[in-house]
C-alpha cells in the first residue's frame, strides 16, 4: 500500500502525470474512484479486494482527459480494458502510465502497452469455473424459461443506461439508441425497447467486453446484465478462440474471420 | 377462422441469393407467397438490429441468405456475416427468442430450386410454430 | 521449474538398461526425476488401432496426474510412449470439444499444461553439458532415430524430420563424432519385433550394413523398439546375413553415462545381447566392461 | 411532400395472369405521397418508358416505382428512361412482382397482396430516397509494370502499343526473367532465348516505355488512377549514358570465380558484369559485395579501361518519383532452393540440381554450352533421375499445391537429356502426369515412347551416396508399390515452384492480399482472375500462381486490356452506390470515434484514417474515411458500425429500416 502512495506521491511530484486514477474510502465500507491531482491528496489511495470497478471508463471523458496525462490505479480488468482501448485506437502508448498490485500483494508499475500485455496474461482464458458453472445453469434452461426470466429481467430496466455510462468500452459519442433516423430503439421503457436495447448493447460488445461486470453494478434494478456478455465471451472463445483485452494490437473479432469458422446452423 | 398465415421477411443478399430467387422464377418453380424478399448488396450489410426490428413489426419467421463460402461477390462480406449470425444466434437463443424462427442459408445465383425449397420448408416450420406470441406480447406495448 | 518421468512399461523390463543409465545420468547432472505418481500404459502400438477415445484417454490420464503433481514437464525416455503421449496433447489442445470429452473419461480437466519432453530435449535443455564430460566417448557413431522420435513430423516438430541432427549434436558435445549415413529414419521393423522376425531382421541388418560400411563404431539409439530389434535379434539378422556384425548398439544415455565418467554396470551395458566392445585404439574412449551379456529378460531379474 | 409516380407492369400476361394489377396500382394510389398510380401491358416497351418520362414532367414526380421484372434485368433501363426526363436515376426503385411473384405463386388474393407488399416497400423506400451522382475519378494515363520476365514484357508492350505510358521496373541489371535462362521450352522444343530476346529488344526501344532496371518499387501511395510510386534505381556503379556496353571492363576484371546467378550458380561471373551477353540494357553492374576495390580499395582497373570513363564508384542509389493512374504485378516466382529436401540430400551432394540448373546445363549458352556434364567432375552422367513434385503436393513439406510446370518441364529434361546423351538412361518418379494443354499429353508421350524416358510412379523417399553413385531409393506403385532402388549419376529435382523472397513484403507495400503460399490473390477466382482486391492493382504471371509461358502471357495480355480499359475515358466513372462516413457540425465534426473496427473489415482497403483539424492546425479528433474510388459497395462496415456513423447510398439505414417496416405493416386500405 505504502509502495503505491509512493509512486503515486513521485509522479505527482515529478510531473510525470498531473492525475492519479485510483480508489480510496467510501461509505460504509465501500470503496469509489478518486481522482488524485495533488501529492498531499495520495494518503486517500489504497487496493484492495474491493476495487472492482473498472477506473479505465474515466480515460475517454473529456473532463478527465482536459486535467492532463493521467496514471490509473488498475485491477485486471481495468488492464484489459486499457489495451482493449488501445485496440481501438482510443488510447496511445503514451497516454497513460498503469500501477497494479499482483496477486502476491506486490506493486507493479505497468508503464508500456507491452507490460501490460505479459501481466494481463495470466488471467483465466475466458471465464472462471464459477462463471461457467452458471451460465451453463442458465444455458441449460428451456427456451421458454429462458424467455421468461430475461422478460421478468427486463421489465424493470428503466432505460437510464447507467449500463452504458459504467462501460469502459461504451465510449461512442452518439450512441445508437439516440439516433432518431431512424429510430432504432424506442425511446419509452417498455418491453419490447427494453429487450432491443438489450439485444444491441450485448452485441456491441461482443468481441470487445472484458468482462469486468460494471454493467451490472451499475444496474439500479440488479439485471444481471454480466451473464449477457458472458455468453458472448464464452462464444467468441469457443467458436473463434479469440479473447478481448489481451493485446494492444489485436483485431476485433468481429471486424475479421476465418475462411473455416464452423458453424452448424446454415443451410 | 382460416389457417394462420406467417408473415416471412426474407434478407438476401444481391448477388447470389436474389438472383437465385430469380431463378426459381424464372424457372417457374412455386412456393408459398408468405415471404417477401429485401435486397440488400451482400450479407455483410445485413444489420442484426434489421431481423429484430422484423420481429417487431409482425414477421414470424426471418430467412436470411447469401452467397455461399468463397462466392462472396465482394469476397468476404459473407465471411463477416457468417460471424455475427454465429454470435448473435447463440445471443438470442440465451434470451430465449426461439431461433428457429430464423433460417440461415447460403444459396447461390444457380440454386434456385434450392430457393424454392428452403421457402416452403420456412414457411411450413413457422405455420407448425404459430404466430410469434412471445413477442406478439411485446408489440402490443407500442410502436417502433 | 518440475520435470516429471514417465517410465511406461519397456523402462521397467526389456529396456531396463535405458532406465538404469538414464537415472544414473541424471543423479551425475543432479537433476531430479519424479516418477508420476500411479502412472498407467500409455497405449502404444495397440490403442490407436482399435479405439480413439481409450488411444486419446490413456495418456491423457498419465499428463492430467502429472499436471495434478505440479510437473512442469514430463520426460518421456520411450519413443513409443512419446509419440503417443505428444500427439494426445496436440489432439486435445487442438479441439475444445475433444479436450472435455476425454476430460470426462479420465474424471480429471486435463489441461494440457505439462509439456512433453523426448529423451534428446531433455538432454539438449541440460545447460553447457560439454563442461561436465569426464571422459569423451571419443568413437565415431551412428545415431539412429528411428520413426517415433520424429514422426508425424506436424506434431511433433522434430528439428528435420526426414535428416534429424539433434542427436549428432549432443553426441559431439559428449566427443564422439557422429557420422552423415543414410538410415538414421529408416524402419528397423519396429512393431514385428515378435511377430516377423524375418522382416526385422532384413530391415535392421540394412540399417546395421550402412552404419558399418561407414566405418561407425557404435549405433546411438533412443528407443526402446529400436535397441529390441538392432541388439536382441541380432542373431536372427546375422543369421540372414550369414555373416558376424559385431557393431553394438547403445542407448544415448549410455553413451553420455561413459562421457560422465559412470561405471559401465551403472548404466547395464551389460545387459546388452551384443557385446559392448570397443578397440581400444581411438584415444580417450571410455573404458568399458566385457560382458558376453546373453540379456537376463525381465521376470528372471 | 412526396411525390411518387408508380408504374404497374403486365409484362404481357406474365404478371397479369396472377396478380390483379389494377388492384396492385388502385392500392398503391391510396398510399399518402403517391401522386400517380397506373398499370400497362409492357412498361419497358417505348410507350411505356414514355409514360414514365412523361408523367414525371406532368406530375413533376419526386420519386418512381416500376413493379415489373427484376431489377436485375431492367433496373438500368427504368433509370436511364427517369434521367433522360431530368429525375435522379437513383430516385428510381423497381418492385420485383414477376420472378419473386408473378411466376413463383398461383392466381390468388395472396399474390396480389404479397405484390401490393412490394410495391409499398419500394415506394417507401424511394421516399428516403436521396439524389446520387456518379462519382468522377480522374485518372493518370501511365502505368507502372513490377517485373521484367515474359509476363511483365508483354503486359508493357500491350499497354505501351495501346499508345499509353509505362514505367517497366526490374530489380536484376537485365530483363528478361526465368524465361531468359530457359534452354528450350515444351511443347515445341524451341530456343527459350531466341524467341524472348527480340521482345526484350523491342521494349528497350519502344518510345511508350520507360524501362528502369537493377531498380525496385520503394513505396505506392494513392488509389486507382491516382498512385504515387516511388522508385529506388540501385547505384549501378556506371553512368548509363556514357557507357556502350563494350565490354572491356568486363574481360579486365581480376574477380572472375564469382557464382553467376544467372546460371543458377552452376557458372562464374566477374564483379563488373552483364548477367547474360543479350542482357536489355547491355549495361554492366559492378557487385559491390564482391568488387576488389570495394572489399580492399584498391583495382579500379575497370575504370581505368573504359574507353568512355563511364565507371562511378560513388554512385548511389537514386529515388525516382511517377504518377501512374494503374499497377501491374508481374513479379514472377522463385523455386525452392537449399536445405529444403535434406532425404534427397539436396544441397548436401553436388550432382543432385534443380530443374533452373538443369535447364542452364542444357542451354547452349550455358556453363558447359550446352552439354550434358555433372557438377562433381564434369562427367557425362550414363544414368539421370528426375523427380517430379519435389515438395509439391507435399503437406509434410507445407507446400499442398501443384507447382504446375513441372511435369512438362521433366519431360522436356529428360528428352533433352536423351538427345545429347543417346546412351543415357532418363528416369522420371512421378505422382500423376498432368499435361493438360495443347499438345502437352502429345509431348509426354513422346518423351516415354519415342525417347524412352523410363516414367516410374512412385515417390522418392531418400536419396544417398554409396562408392560414387547417388543411390534413388523409392517404390514403383504401378508394380505393387514395390520398392526400388535406382544407382544414378545425377538427379534432377523438381522442385516446388513458389512465390519470390520478399512477395509478402511487397503484396503489403501495395495493400494487396495473397494466399497462405504468398502468391497474389485475384479479386474473383473465376470472374476476375487478372485483378486484385485493390482496385487499379492487377496481376500477371507467377506472382498468381505458378504458370507455364503461355499462360504467363495470356495473362499479361489479359491485365493489359483491363489497363487500356481503364485508360480508355478522360475520368473514372462509377455508381456512388458506396459508403459513406458521416460528418457533422462542430464539435463533433463526425459520430465517428474512430475505434477503425471497419478498416479490417473492408475487402478493399477502402477506409482511411482522416485528421479533423482547427483552424490552428491542431488536432481535434481522427475518424473514418471512405475513399470513393476504393470502396465497391458491399456495406460490411455499415452493419459493423456501432454508432451508426457509416452509411452507404442506395442502401441507406432510412432506406432498408423503412422497407422492413412497410413491408410488414399492411394497411387496412390495401386489401
Amino acid at each position: 500500500m505504502e509502495a503505491l502512495k509512493n509512486k503515486a506521491r513521485e509522479w505527482l511530484d515529478s510531473r510525470m502525470v498531473q492525475l492519479v486514477i485510483g480508489y480510496s474510502q467510501g461509505s460504509g465500507d465501500s470503496v469509489r474512484a478518486v481522482f488524485v491531482h495533488d501529492p498531499g491528496q495520495v494518503e486517500t489511495l489504497l487496493f484492495d479486494s474491493r476495487c472492482r470497478q473498472n477506473l479505465a471508463v474515466y480515460l475517454l471523458k473529456p473532463e478527465v482527459k482536459k486535467m492532463g496525462k493521467a496514471a490509473l490505479v488498475a485491477n485486471l480488468t481495468t488492464l484489459r480494458a486499457v489495451l482493449q482501448l488501445a485496440a481501438e485506437n482510443q488510447i496511445g502508448e503514451h497516454d497513460v502510465l498503469t500501477l497494479t498490485v499482483n496477486p502476491a500483494g506486490e506493486l507493479l508499475v505497468l508503464s508500456t502497452l507491452e507490460a501490460i500485455e505479459t501481466y494481463v496474461a495470466i488471467s483465466a482464458p475466458d471465464l472462471s469455473v464459477e462463471e461457467k458453472a452458471e451460465l451453463e445453469k442458465y444455458e441449460k434452461l428451456g427456451m421458454e424459461e429462458r424467455w421468461q426470466f430475461w422478460q421478468e429481467q427486463f421489465s424493470r430496466c428503466l432505460k437510464c443506461y447507467a449500463c452504458r455510462a459504467a462501460c469502459p468500452l461504451c465510449y461512442c459519442s452518439r450512441c445508437t439508441v439516440e439516433c432518431n433516423q431512424p429510430q432504432w430503439i424506442p425511446v419509452p421503457a417498455h418491453d419490447l425497447g427494453n429487450l432491443e436495447w438489450n439485444v444491441m448493447r450485448a452485441m456491441h460488445l461482443a468481441g470487445r467486453c472484458v468482462n469486468c461486470g460494471d454493467c451490472s453494478r451499475a444496474c439500479p434494478v440488479n439485471i444481471p446484465l454480466y451473464l449477457l456478455n458472458q455468453k458472448l465471451i464464452s462464444d467468441v472463445f469457443r467458436n473463434f478462440n479469440a479473447r478481448s483485452g489481451m493485446a494492444a494490437k489485436a483485431e476485433n473479432t468481429l471486424s475479421t474471420f476465418k475462411p473455416n469458422d464452423k458453424e452448424d446452423f446454415i443451410r | 377462422m382460416s389457417e394462420f398465415q406467417p408473415k416471412i421477411v426474407a434478407f438476401v443478399c444481391n448477388w447470389c441469393t436474389y438472383a437465385g430467387a430469380d431463378l426459381t422464377g424464372t424457372s417457374r418453380m412455386k412456393y408459398s407467397p408468405q415471404v417477401s424478399i429485401i435486397r440488400f448488396p451482400c450479407t455483410g450489410r445485413i444489420d442484426f438490429m434489421l431481423l429484430l426490428k422484423a420481429f417487431a413489426n409482425g414477421a414470424d419467421g426471418i430467412i436470411v441468405s447469401g452467397c455461399h463460402p468463397n462466392d462472396c461477390h465482394y469476397t468476404s462480406g459473407n465471411f463477416h456475416a457468417r460471424r455475427r449470425w454465429i454470435l448473435f444466434r447463440g445471443l438470442l437463443d440465451f434470451m430465449g427468442i426461439d431461433t428457429r424462427r430464423i433460417e440461415f442459408s447460403w444459396i447461390s445465383a444457380a440454386e434456385g430450386a434450392k430457393w424454392a425449397q428452403l421457402v416452403n420448408t420456412t414457411a411450413e416450420n413457422i405455420r407448425k410454430l404459430g404466430p410469434f406470441a412471445n413477442y406478439e406480447k411485446l408489440r402490443h406495448q407500442g410502436v417502433s | 521449474m518440475k520435470t516429471g518421468f514417465y517410465p511406461g512399461c519397456s523402462m521397467k523390463g526389456s529396456a531396463r538398461e535405458y532406465s538404469e543409465s538414464l537415472l544414473a545420468v541424471a543423479a551425475a547432472l543432479g537433476r531430479e526425476l519424479p516418477e508420476i505418481p500411479d502412472w498407467n500404459c500409455c497405449g502404444a502400438t495397440a490403442a490407436h488401432n482399435l479405439n480413439q477415445d481409450l488411444s486419446l484417454a490413456l495418456p491423457a490420464r498419465i499428463l492430467a496426474a502429472a499436471e495434478k503433481d505440479g510437473m512442469d514437464e514430463v520426460l518421456v525416455p520411450c519413443a513409443a510412449c512419446y509419440s503417443r503421449l505428444s500427439v494426445t496433447r496436440y489432439e486435445l489442445l487442438q479441439d475444445e470439444d475433444l479436450r472435455q470429452k476425454i476430460s470426462g473419461l479420465i474424471e480429471t480437466n486435463y489441461r494440457g499444461s505439462a509439456k512433453v519432453l523426448n529423451i534428446i530435449e531433455w538432454l539438449t535443455s541440460i545447460p553447457d553439458l560439454e563442461t561436465k564430460i569426464k571422459a569423451p566417448f571419443a568413437r565415431r557413431v551412428a545415431c539412429y532415430y528411428g520413426c517415433l522420435l520424429v514422426r508425424p513430423a506436424g506434431i511433433l516438430k522434430f528439428d528435420r524430420p526426414e535428416e534429424p541432427q539433434s542427436m549428432d549434436q549432443l553426441l559431439k558435445k559428449i566427443g564422439a563424432t557422429p557420422l552423415d549415413w543414410a538410415f538414421k529414419t529408416e524402419c528397423c521393423g519396429a512393431g514385428f519385433s515378435v511377430s516377423r522376425t524375418d522382416l526385422v531382421a532384413k530391415l535392421s541388418g540394412l540399417i546395421l550394413d550402412d552404419a558399418v560400411a561407414r566405418g561407425a563404431e557404435a549405433v546411438i539409439v533412443a528407443c526402446p523398439m529400436c535397441h529390441l530389434n538392432l541388439d536382441l535379434r541380432r542373431p536372427q539378422i546375422e543369421k540372414r546375413a550369414g555373416k558376424k556384425i559385431n557393431i553394438p548398439v547403445i542407448y544415448i544415455t549410455q553413451a553420455l553415462g561413459l562421457a560422465l565418467g559412470i561405471a559401465p554396470k551403472k548404466l547395464g551395458l551389460q545387459r546388452h545381447t551384443v557385446a559392448v566392445k570397443f578397440s581400444q585404439s581411438t584415444e580417450g574412449a571410455a573404458n568399458v566392461a566385457q560382458s558376453s551379456g546373453s540379456k537376463t529378460l525381465p521376470g528372471e531379474k | 411532400m412526396a411525390r411518387i409516380g408508380v408504374f404497374i407492369c403486365h409484362c404481357g400476361e406474365n404478371i397479369s395472369a396472377t396478380v390483379d394489377v389494377q388492384k396492385v396500382a388502385a392500392a398503391a394510389a391510396r398510399i399518402p405521397g403517391v401522386a400517380h398510380s397506373v398499370d400497362y401491358k409492357y412498361m419497358c416497351s417505348d410507350p411505356g418508358q414514355q409514360m414514365i418520362k412523361n408523367a414525371i414532367k406532368e406530375k413533376n414526380l419526386t420519386g418512381v416505382v416500376v413493379a415489373a421484372c427484376s431489377p436485375r434485368m431492367h433496373e438500368p433501363t427504368f433509370r436511364r428512361a427517369c434521367a433522360e426526363a431530368g429525375l435522379n436515376p437513383f430516385l428510381c426503385e423497381m418492385a420485383n412482382i414477376r420472378e419473386h411473384c408473378s411466376w413463383v405463386h398461383e392466381k390468388s388474393d395472396a399474390t396480389t397482396n404479397k405484390a401490393i407488399d412490394l410495391v409499398r416497400m419500394m415506394i417507401e423506400k424511394v421516399k428516403k430516397s436521396k439524389a446520387l451522382l456518379p462519382i468522377k475519378v480522374p485518372v493518370t494515363k501511365t502505368a507502372l509494370v513490377l517485373g521484367g520476365g515474359i509476363a511483365g514484357i508483354q503486359a508493357s508492350l500491350d499497354i505501351a502499343n495501346t499508345g499509353h505510358q509505362v514505367i517497366l521496373v526490374e530489380k536484376e541489371p537485365s530483363i528478361g526473367g526465368h524465361m531468359s535462362q530457359l534452354s528450350e521450352t515444351f511443347p515445341t522444343l524451341d530456343c527459350s532465348q531466341c524467341i524472348l530476346t527480340p521482345r526484350m529488344v523491342e521494349v528497350a526501344q519502344h518510345p511508350n516505355i520507360t524501362l528502369y532496371s537493377y531498380a525496385e518499387l520503394e513505396s505506392l501511395e494513392g488509389f486507382i488512377g491516382n498512385f504515387k510510386a516511388r522508385i529506388r534505381k540501385k547505384a549501378r556503379s556506371l553512368d548509363e549514358k556514357l557507357c556502350t556496353g563494350c565490354g572491356l571492363c568486363i574481360q579486365k576484371c581480376p574477380a572472375k570465380k564469382i557464382p553467376s546467378e544467372f546460371d543458377a550458380n552452376m557458372g562464374i561471373r566477374t564483379a563488373i558484369y552483364v548477367p547474360f551477353p543479350q542482357a536489355i540494357p547491355n549495361k554492366p553492374v559492378i557487385d559491390r559485395g564482391h568488387c576488389t576495390y570495394y572489399l580492399k580499395g584498391k583495382c579500379r582497373l575497370c575504370e581505368k579501361i573504359c574507353p568512355t570513363q563511364a565507371i562511378r564508384f560513388d554512385q548511389e542509389d537514386e529515388i525516382i518519383a511517377v504518377d501512374v493512374g494503374a499497377v501491374v504485378l508481374a513479379t514472377g516466382f522463385d523455386i525452392k532452393h537449399g536445405d529444403f529436401f535434406p532425404e534427397y540430400g539436396y544441397g548436401k551432394y553436388k550432382d543432385i540440381i534443380d530443374g533452373l540448373q538443369f535447364e542452364r546445363l542444357a542451354s547452349a549458352s550455358g556453363p558447359t554450352l550446352g552439354e550434358i556434364r555433372r557438377p562433381s567432375d564434369g562427367k557425362i552422367p550414363e544414368t539421370v533421375v528426375f523427380v517430379a513434385c519435389a515438395g509439391s503436393r507435399d503437406p509434410a513439406k507445407g507446400i499442398e499445391y501443384c507447382s504446375k510446370i513441372c511435369c512438362m518441364y521433366t519431360a522436356k529434361h529428360a528428352m533433352l537429356y536423351k538427345h545429347k546423351v543417346h546412351e543415357g538412361k532418363p528416369y522420371v518418379f512421378y505422382m500423376d502426369i498432368r499435361a493438360g494443354g495443347k499438345m502437352y499429353e502429345e509431348f509426354v508421350r513422346r518423351a516415354m515412347e519415342e525417347d524412352g524416358v523410363q516414367y516410374i510412379r512412385g515417390r522418392v523417399s531418400r536419396i544417398y551416396e554409396r562408392n560414387g553413385k547417388l543411390i534413388v531409393k523409392g517404390a514403383d506403385t504401378l508394380l505393387g508399390a514395390r520398392p526400388m532402388e535406382i544407382q544414378a549419376d545425377m538427379v534432377v529435382l523438381a522442385t516446388a515452384g513458389v512465390a519470390n523472397a520478399g512477395a509478402e513484403e511487397l503484396a503489403q507495400k501495395v495493400h494487396i492480399s495473397y494466399d497462405a503460399y504468398y502468391f497474389y490473390s485475384e479479386a474473383h477466382p473465376k470472374l476476375r482472375p487478372v485483378e486484385t482486391n485493390t482496385a487499379g492493382i492487377f496481376l500477371a504471371g507467377a506472382c498468381q500462381a505458378p504458370k507455364d509461358i503461355p499462360e504467363s502471357v495470356a495473362q499479361a495480355s489479359a491485365a493489359a486490356s483491363k489497363v487500356a480499359a481503364l485508360f480508355s475515358q478522360a475520368e473514372l466513372i462509377r455508381e456512388p452506390l458506396i459508403a459513406v462516413v458521416d460528418r457533422s457540425a462542430p464539435p463533433l465534426y463526425s459520430t465517428c470515434v474512430g475505434c477503425f473496427l471497419c478498416q479490417s473489415s473492408c475487402p478493399y482497403q477502402a477506409i482511411e484514417k482522416e485528421e479533423i483539424r482547427g483552424r490552428d492546425g491542431q488536432l481535434i479528433k481522427t475518424v473514418a474515411k471512405v475513399n470513393p474510388g476504393l470502396c465497391q459497395g458491399c456495406g460490411t462496415c455499415v452493419a459493423l458500425c456501432r454508432s451508426k456513423s457509416i452509411d452507404i447510398q442506395g442502401f441507406s439505414h432510412e432506406q432498408v429500416y423503412s422497407e422492413v417496416l412497410a413491408l410488414l405493416n399492411r394497411r387496412e386500405s390495401d386489401v
